[in-house]
């Protein structure tokens, strides 16, 4: 018998590159970090079922979650608006994964695993706002798009979930994006290029900004 | 194009799709060949406003109803198509 | 070495005197300042002939100063960045520039088409359409090429455009075309409010008219006002302020188009850095504040190199000190002519003459031209004696009658000003006249848009600073934004007294349209033809189609056409504004999206392992799909594939499916719902089952195919095509939510969540035991044809298993989530090594499919029925479904509609092809007799023949008859033989057992 | 007035002063025995037909601006023959015959240039659906052929080879097609029209039908009045619903806008007309110098006769990932024009349900190629109250007995054709 291994595989594992591509400086303007190994569960609620489904939610997570586009965070997830009576769950570590969370919202939702269907890639640097106004044609300015804020929207055609996550320490804005495992590739290389003048520190992390 | 989607906002044109005007109704089963034929084929195709399902496929997945003026582009109302997200609609 | 700037003054300017910069003009070296444009050096080396006409090859020197020139139109760089028909008066000058003039061969001095003025007589507007007709064969071998050949101006490189170029978007509150005395003033209200501003200023400094014609604002010269408000400005974090970009379109909900001359001020970009970036602006106000572009006036030799706008002037004396003539006349019909007049005399340089049209000029200027020592001649110029060293006298005609020359090597002229009215026009507004100031002014403009300043037809400096304020606090204000502005900056305005004057008759071309070489006469042969609609005399004259949009030469081009038609100017109308307000580079608006970058590329799950193993790929849609596996020694793809398939049907291989699309439907209502939207029923399915679909549209016509799995009571698992997996989904969603809103139903797209694999051949349980836990029953008993379920896989891993079968095999699909995929193809690589296991591609997933007679993209063309597919039968006669109506149409169930059938041609030999026709056998191929056509083929390495799919007239009553193959495009023609399609296994009991 | 080299000349030496209307400025009778609403290109040539083919010279055109302003006046000038269905194939191949005599029939030069159109393609697939349609093409007679990669390289060596998102792979070529200079057939089918005494009227808008007791179309009530006419022809692609909707009638089509852009004129780059397979892209080169150029309609229903940068954008993406040689070629204009969207992808010639009114519309994207062959085959309708053999499937029930002409096989999804 043969033994297997079943080492997941990030769809970017062969493009990131740990490191700096592009303009050389002192400093980056922007990075790019992939977080890996996450749990993500997408609840949609049933037809008629929003307002049990938020009560639920509630109940489960202690928040209720987000009912227009932005994020809500717990201590161990975060809750991201994707669209009309539905929301994702971002967490590590199998506390929130479909098979977790169906017990208590399986009444009011679906659930639908989509772990492994993204890539989050978290975005930051003084010129993190001017590489993805490249990439993004919604408006990112502070008073627009607060910390907590999310869209379903589109990036270069392809299909994200885009939300502001805490500031760092410097004061920069961090934005972190969910794209489709498939495209993740070709908008990594799409990013790299916008962001080649500013200089791209690259890296990959297992922990969620 | 800017089209404010109920749910998400003002966003641009690219993120949507356009079907066609929301005025025919699809007739019940049982509906004759000409009521269907009617319903699949013929348009008022109106120069003015004209209300359109929009599909925001490129966001968050909601069919819209969009009252637009076909000669101005200007967009004067928008809402959701009756059944986007979880909304309850009786048979 | 570079020659002397014999033309520059010794002082003053805004050029920077302490960095030279060299460069060449048609191979001639030169030098300038930095802040020059390549005109302005130009002019302060004392070049005067820079161009050719496009028609009759006149020489042409510089007339403007701006993106509106006519002329002065070189190629710019070398090589890969060529340049053609670039302005050289909005041209930077840099260190090592190199510009050549075009349109003219063997150069510029001595170009041998200007033999095409010889032939001006016959060459009037239109006489092409009266002409070259006979006989018919010569116009493509004759007279076209030669006209290609003349016609044209500058050279494209002709190879990829070497520079990369980018697409951002910005958004804002209030957006401001133009940073002269308007724009900024209108910067300085709104930004003071606090709205957000972007600022767009084409040229690469700010400052207008400022720059040229200075003034004095709120008591202070115009240059320390400025440095002092852009200061203001700069200190502004919400206000954003662009140079080198032009506001070139107004699209719909307050998005403008802006493209931003990133690079081109240096000979290349900067490593990683881009050429030009186009900007897709979404503002809630726009204040136009783009000026007004200043208007020849129509007289004979108006094109002679040194013939000037007057304004034009101004801008090379003041801005760059350099000076097109040493001894100036002024042919104006407005007092703003007159300050050209007063530059050239600060500057230095004489004056021979003002011709001015107006019956009275003001004491002022009197007094100007007897303290200058020049005359004032009271009448209009109506010739220019001069060539391509430019002018050396000036015919006049007097007011009365009396005629007078005026000596002189430069020639300003001024017809009054038009505002720069494309912005505002471009939602097909037209503008309004003003008979005071004898101009259109802008009307009807895109919603959220206002014109200010001299854009708006107010000239005065005053009007413009107020104006501007005005407009940029009221924008900001209905924006939300209702900050202290203070007051507005404030400045006398200049007299403005103007009588129109478009032409003035005479002997020899008069010129409206330089760049097209349209003259006045061309315009009254047109009127006398008939074309007297503007836009008619637009396309028969070709006026205002060149390079610069006629922004000098519309208006009179129109002024003439209404007079000789007896109509008012305003009457006789505009005609539709076309963005883009100034050319861009259509390398601009594509952006990063080219070459390999053209589309995003989507990977599967096992991508870079069938990379490993030397896959070639195809592309399918968006995907890369491993399309064969060759192994070292096969000689072409046919003996890969062939490979691929024999291991299958004797052993076991895999395929990665994962691009086929894939659709959770949650909820109770599910069934229901699938049976709406497929033809066959889908309520009654068992869980743990699965069951082909097919889709229609509401046409009837088959929509797309696929294998849905019921997992739990609630809960399918629908798949789609590769083609169509974006749009089923749409289409289900329109279905939930607008056609079907009662159903309680919830669709989420799973496709990238799992990584999809076929495994396929007798020996596939044997592959998969080894992988499978031992618990799991994979007999036909424990988990028979169709049969779904999740196992447990050795080493921990959960899977969903699928007993189905597109090869017609024993086979299973096994997916699991998708960061295993990788894992998954070398794990099944491993576990099926003792078996022989193969990867196969595409091509191989093809032939069986083939030799199984299934349907595939070809055959789903969009306009074939469920019973053309041979799928009649499962058109549920007891519900309704999408498509049901529609499909029983009389034309779509008459009996002799093409049906898929099998081919084998009658030769084993003979290969086919796809896209042959179908003709009966023994006919001549006609229309009458074109039965049908080939959609699929494949060498089938199970019959070792090639076989294929067709759609033919009837066919399925004619299995066993010979036919025609014809393929006249290939120059094949055969018989073949109409068979079953299903040419492997026909009972199915492979893929049951 | 006979154009030729020779009237030129002589003309040249009375300065040019001596030439008359191109076609004569008419002013309205009060009944005709055709009337045409629609002075575009199609409108022009059906009376010009009925005049020269069928003997019906009491015709008038109306058209409610200046004559050609419609779609005649804004598309990008091809001409080709290379479609893959009955009824298509055969009738645009008329239509090609008749362009290659045009000029001479017309007498007015409308630069009829048969410089070929190659489509290309990047796949299998797309190869083999080139090939069906091909092969179409020569049993019906017309000219293809199938390229090869290295014959594609041979005759347009500046594509983008060597590092295509899709390599092209080969092209199907009709080397009679081209384009012809739009503005010019519209000027040449009004000058001989007009010669033939066919009254062409200019700013007169049709505001409404007249009908007898039985409903028939008895003539047109106008801007300039009412005018009688024996049967009505509306030839209006772009306002054909608004038209038709004055007689009561709902059509199977949707208007559109579709884009279309030049450049800045240039020195000769590209021989004939290219399309792009593999994204929204086609382009020729026009006598002047200017690439002309086009891609996918907008996409939304529209009258407004312009359109947005997203399909701006992609067009000039779609150019780029074909032949980044024009990255530094200037885009010069950009502006729409407003498609008649049937609900198959092809043109409607027929009767109408109302007595006396004839449709031609429907023409999609396809109306300029389309220009002779529709003139001729609405006259003979017109003239003969029967369908011409070549457009006898262009019928307007062919949507309800379900025998559509839908080349892409979009169905009933007017911006997907």
């Amino acid at each position: 018998m043969v033994d297997f291994s079943w080492a997941p595989r990030s769809p970017l594992e062969k493009a990131l590159v740990a490191g700096v591509h592009g303009a050389r400086r002192i400093e980056a303007d922007v990075s790019l970090t992939e977080i890996r190994n996450f749990d993500l569960v997408q609840l949609m609620a049933r037809r008629g079922k929003g307002t049990d489904l938020a009560k639920a939610a509630k109940a489960r997570f202690g928040v209720v979650p987000p009912d227009a586009p932005k994020v809500v965070q717990t201590p161990d997830a975060t809750l991201i608006w994707s669209g009309p009576d539905q929301f994702f769950v971002l967490s590590k570590g199998g506390k929130h994964t479909v098979r977790t969370l169906a017990p208590a919202l399986s009444g009011p939702a679906s659930l639908s695993d989509q772990s492994h269907a993204r890539v989050l890639i978290s975005i930051s640097g003084a010129k993190a706002r001017t590489m993805l106004a490249k990439l993004s044609s919604i408006d990112l300015h502070p008073d627009a798009f607060p910390v907590g804020a999310a869209a379903a929207t589109s990036m270069d055609h392809t299909s994200v979930t885009l939300w502001r996550g805490n500031d760092r320490t410097n004061g920069q804005a961090v934005f972190n994006v969910l794209v489709f495992a498939t495209f993740a590739e070709s908008l990594w290389h799409t990013m790299l290029d916008s962001g080649a003048e500013y200089g791209v520190a690259i890296s990959h992390s297992e922990n969620l900004a | 194009m800017r089209i404010v989607c109920p749910f998400c906002g003002e966003r641009e044109l690219g993120e949507f799709t356009y079907l066609g005007d929301t005025k025919p109704v699809r007739p019940e089963a049982g509906a004759s060949e000409d009521e269907v034929f009617d319903y699949v084929y013929l348009r008022d195709n109106v120069a003015g406003d004209t209300s359109e399902y929009w599909y925001h496929g490129g966001g968050c997945r909601a069919w819209l109803k969009v009252t637009r003026n076909t000669l101005t582009h200007e967009i004067s109302s928008i809402e959701p198509a009756a059944g986007a997200g979880a909304a309850k609609v009786d048979a | 070495m570079a020659g002397a700037q014999t033309h520059r003054l010794g002082n003053g300017g805004l050029v920077d005197r302490s960095a030279p910069l060299n460069f060449r003009f048609d191979g001639k070296a030169f030098s300038g300042f930095q802040g020059d444009t390549l005109a302005s050096a130009l002019i302060a080396n004392g070049v005067k002939l820079v161009g050719r006409s496009f028609k009759y090859h006149r020489p042409r020197g510089i007339l403007t100063s701006g993106s509106e020139e006519p002329n002065a139109l070189v190629e710019l760089r070398t090589g890969a960045r060529r340049e053609p028909n670039t302005k050289a008066t909005t041209a930077e000058l840099y260190d090592g520039l190199e510009a050549a003039s075009q349109n003219r061969w063997p150069s510029l001095r001595h170009d041998v088409m200007s033999v095409n003025q010889l032939f001006a007589p016959i060459f009037v507007a239109g006489f092409y359409y009266k002409t070259f007709m006979w006989p018919a064969k010569f116009w493509e071998a004759i007279y076209e090429p030669a006209i290609r050949r003349a016609a044209g101006l500058g050279r494209a490189a002709g190879v990829a455009d070497p520079d990369h170029y980018d697409k951002a978007w910005a958004h804002c509150d209030v957006l401001i075309a133009g940073s002269g005395p308007t724009g900024l003033a209108a910067a300085l209200a709104a930004g003071r409010s606090g709205a957000r501003v972007i600022l767009c200023e084409e040229d690469f400094t700010l400052g207008g008219r400022l720059l040229s014609d200075g003034g004095t604002i709120d008591g202070v010269p115009a240059a320390e006002w400025l440095s002092r408000t852009l200061a203001e400005l700069a200190d502004m974090p919400d206000v954003r302020i662009m140079t080198r970009t032009t506001l070139f379109g107004v699209y719909d909900g307050g998005t403008y188009g802006a493209i931003e001359r990133v690079n081109d001020h240096l000979p290349s970009p900067p490593q990683h850095q881009v050429r030009q970036r186009l900007w897709r602006i979404v503002a809630k106000r726009c204040v136009v504040a783009a000026g007004a572009i200043e208007r020849p006036i129509v007289f004979a030799g108006n094109d002679t190199p040194g013939v000037m706008m007057a304004s034009a002037i101004r801008t090379y004396v003041a801005r760059y000190a350099a000076t097109p003539a040493k001894r100036l006349a002024l042919f104006t019909n407005n007092e703003d002519g007159w300050r050209t007049v007063e530059t050239a005399l600060g500057a230095g340089l004489q004056i021979a003459a003002v011709i001015d049209a107006r019956p009275e000029i003001s004491p002022a200027h009197r007094s100007l031209a007897s303290k200058g020592g020049f005359p004032v001649l009271h009448g209009s110029v109506s010739g220019v004696d001069g060539g391509k060293d430019g002018v050396r006298k000036i015919a006049v005609s007097l007011t009365g009658g009396a005629r007078a020359e005026v000596e002189a090597d430069g020639l300003a002229v001024s017809g009054g000003w038009n505002p720069a009215v494309g912005l505002t026009s471009f939602h097909r507004g037209r503008p309004a006249w003003r008979d005071d100031i004898s101009a259109f002014v802008p009307d009807g403009a895109p919603p959220g848009m206002v014109a200010a300043g001299a854009a708006n037809g107010d000239f005065g400096l005053g009007a413009c600073l107020s104006q501007g304020f005005a407009a940029g606090a009221a924008a900001a204000r209905d924006t939300g934004h209702s900050g202290i502005v203070g007051t507005a900056p404030a400045a006398d305005d200049e007299a403005f007294s103007l009588t129109p004057l478009w032409h003035v008759a005479g002997k020899g071309k008069a010129f409206v349209d330089y760049q097209h070489d349209v003259t006045a006469s061309d315009i009254e042969l047109a009127q006398r033809e008939g074309f007297e609609s503007v836009e008619h005399l637009k396309r028969y004259t070709t006026l205002g189609m060149a390079t610069d949009q006629g922004k000098t030469s519309n208006v009179a081009g129109l002024a003439i056409m209404a007079a000789v038609s007896g109509r008012s100017i305003p009457e006789t109308g505009t005609t539709i504004y076309r963005p883009p307000y100034v050319p861009v580079a259509i390398g601009a608006f594509a952006g990063h999206h080219r070459d390999e970058t053209f589309h995003a590329t989507r990977l599967t799950p096992s991508h870079h392992w069938a990379v490993e193993q030397g896959a070639v790929f195809v592309d399918t849609g968006l995907w890369k799909r491993a399309q064969w596996y060759p192994r070292a020694g096969e000689k072409d793809w046919l003996e890969s594939v062939t490979r691929e398939v024999k291991a299958v049907r004797s052993g076991v291989g895999f395929c990665d499916v994962s691009t086929l699309g894939k659709i959770d439907v949650h909820g109770p209502d599910a069934g229901a719902f699938l049976d709406r939207v497929y033809i066959n029923t889908f309520s009654s399915l068992a869980v743990g089952k699965a069951r082909y679909g097919l889709m229609l549209r509401e046409d009837g016509i088959v929509y797309d195919d696929g294998t849905t799995s019921r997992l739990a009571e609630d809960h399918y698992f629908l798949t789609t095509t590769t083609a169509k997996a974006g749009l089923v989904m749409q289409h289900l969603e329109f279905c939930r939510q607008v056609l079907f809103p009662e159903l309680d139903v919830q669709l989420t797209s799973v496709s990238d969540q799992w990584a999809q694999f076929s495994i396929a051949g007798p020996k596939t349980r044997d592959l998969l035991r080894e992988i499978v836990d031992p618990s799991e029953d994979l007999s036909n008993e424990g988990f028979p044809f169709m049969g779904v379920r999740e196992v447990a896989l050795r080493g921990g891993l959960r899977a969903r298993l699928f007993r189905i079968s597109f090869s017609g095999e024993m086979a299973f699909e096994i997916s699991v989530p998708a960061r295993f995929g990788d894992a998954m193809a070398r794990n099944l690589m491993l576990a099926g090594a003792p078996f022989g296991v193969t990867p196969y591609g595409t091509e191989a997933l093809g032939v069986m499919r083939v030799e199984k007679g299934h349907i595939a993209g070809p055959e789903l063309s969009g306009t074939t029925t469920a019973a053309d597919l041979g799928l009649g039968k499962m058109m549920s006669t007891k519900k309704d479904y999408i498509g049901r109506v529609m499909a029983g149409r009389e034309a779509l169930v008459a009996p002799d509609r093409q049906v898929v059938v099998g081919i084998r041609p009658t030769d084993r030999t003979r290969r086919l092809r796809s896209g042959a026709h179908i003709i009966p056998k023994g006919q001549t191929p006609g229309p009458g007799n074109d039965q049908g056509y080939v959609t699929s083929v494949c060498f089938s390495p199970t019959l070792d023949q090639w076989i294929g799919l067709a759609l033919v007239e009837r066919g399925r009553e004619r299995i066993g008859e010979i036919v025609h193959a014809h393929d006249p495009l290939r120059g094949e023609d055969y018989d073949v033989e109409l068979c079953n399609p299903v040419f492997y296994d026909p009972d199915g009991g492979r893929q049951r057992g | 007035m006979k154009y030729s080299i020779f009237s030129l000349a002589r003309a040249a030496l009375s300065g040019h002063k001596n030439w008359q209307r191109t076609w004569r400025d008419a002013t309205p009778k009060d009944r005709y025995d055709v009337v045409i609403i629609g002075g575009g290109g199609h409108g022009l040539a059906t009376a010009w037909f009925l005049a020269s083919e069928y003997g019906i010279k009491n015709v008038a055109v109306l058209e409610k601006g200046w004559i050609g302003s419609g779609n005649a006046g804004r598309n990008t000038t091809i001409i080709r023959s290379n479609y893959g269905l009955p009824g298509n194939t055969g009738f645009y191949e008329l239509s090609m015959k008749l362009w290659e005599r045009m000029e001479q029939d017309l007498n007015y030069n409308a630069m009829v240039s048969q410089r070929g159109v190659i489509n290309l393609y990047h796949s299998d697939a797309q190869r083999d659906a080139y090939a069906r349609r091909g092969n179409t093409m020569r049993i019906n007679g017309i000219d293809a052929e199938l390229l090869d990669l290295a014959a594609v390289r041979k005759m347009i060596p500046f594509l983008n080879f060597d590092n295509a998102r899709f390599p092209v792979q080969g092209g199907l070529l009709q080397r009679r097609g081209g384009t012809a200079r739009h503005d010019a057939v519209v000027w040449g089918y009004a000058h001989a029209a007009s010669e033939l005494g066919v009254d062409i009227i200019q700013n007169c808008e049709v505001t409404g039908f007249v009908r007898d007791a039985n409903g028939k179309v008895t003539g047109v009530e106008t801007s300039r009045g009412k005018i009688g006419a024996g049967k009505v022809g509306m030839a209006v692609a772009g306002s054909s619903s608004r038209v038709a909707a004055m007689a009561g009638l709902r059509l199977p089509i949707e208007s559109h806008v579709l884009q279309a852009f030049v450049s800045e004129a240039i020195k000769p780059l590209i021989p004939g007309v290219m399309t792009f397979g593999a994204g929204h892209f086609y382009v020729s080169q026009s006598d002047k110098g200017g690439l002309v150029f086009g891609g996918d309609i907008d996409g939304y229903n529209s009258y407004a006769q312009r359109g947005n940068m997203p399909v701006m954008e992609d067009v000039c993406e779609g150019g780029m990932a074909l032949m980044p040689m024009i990255g530094r070629v200037r885009l010069l204009r950009q502006w729409g024009g407003i498609m008649d969207m049937s609900m198959d992808g092809s043109p409607i010639i027929d009767k109408t349900p109302v007595d006396g009114l004839y449709i031609n519309a429907g023409w999609c994207y396809g109306g300029f190629k389309a220009t002779p062959g529709s003139g001729f085959v609405f006259a003979h309708l017109l003239a003969r109250d029967e369908s011409h053999n070549e457009a006898a499937r262009f019928r307007l029930d062919r949507f309800r007995t379900g025998a559509m002409i839908d080349e892409k096989g979009q169905g009933a999804q007017p911006n997907l054709h």
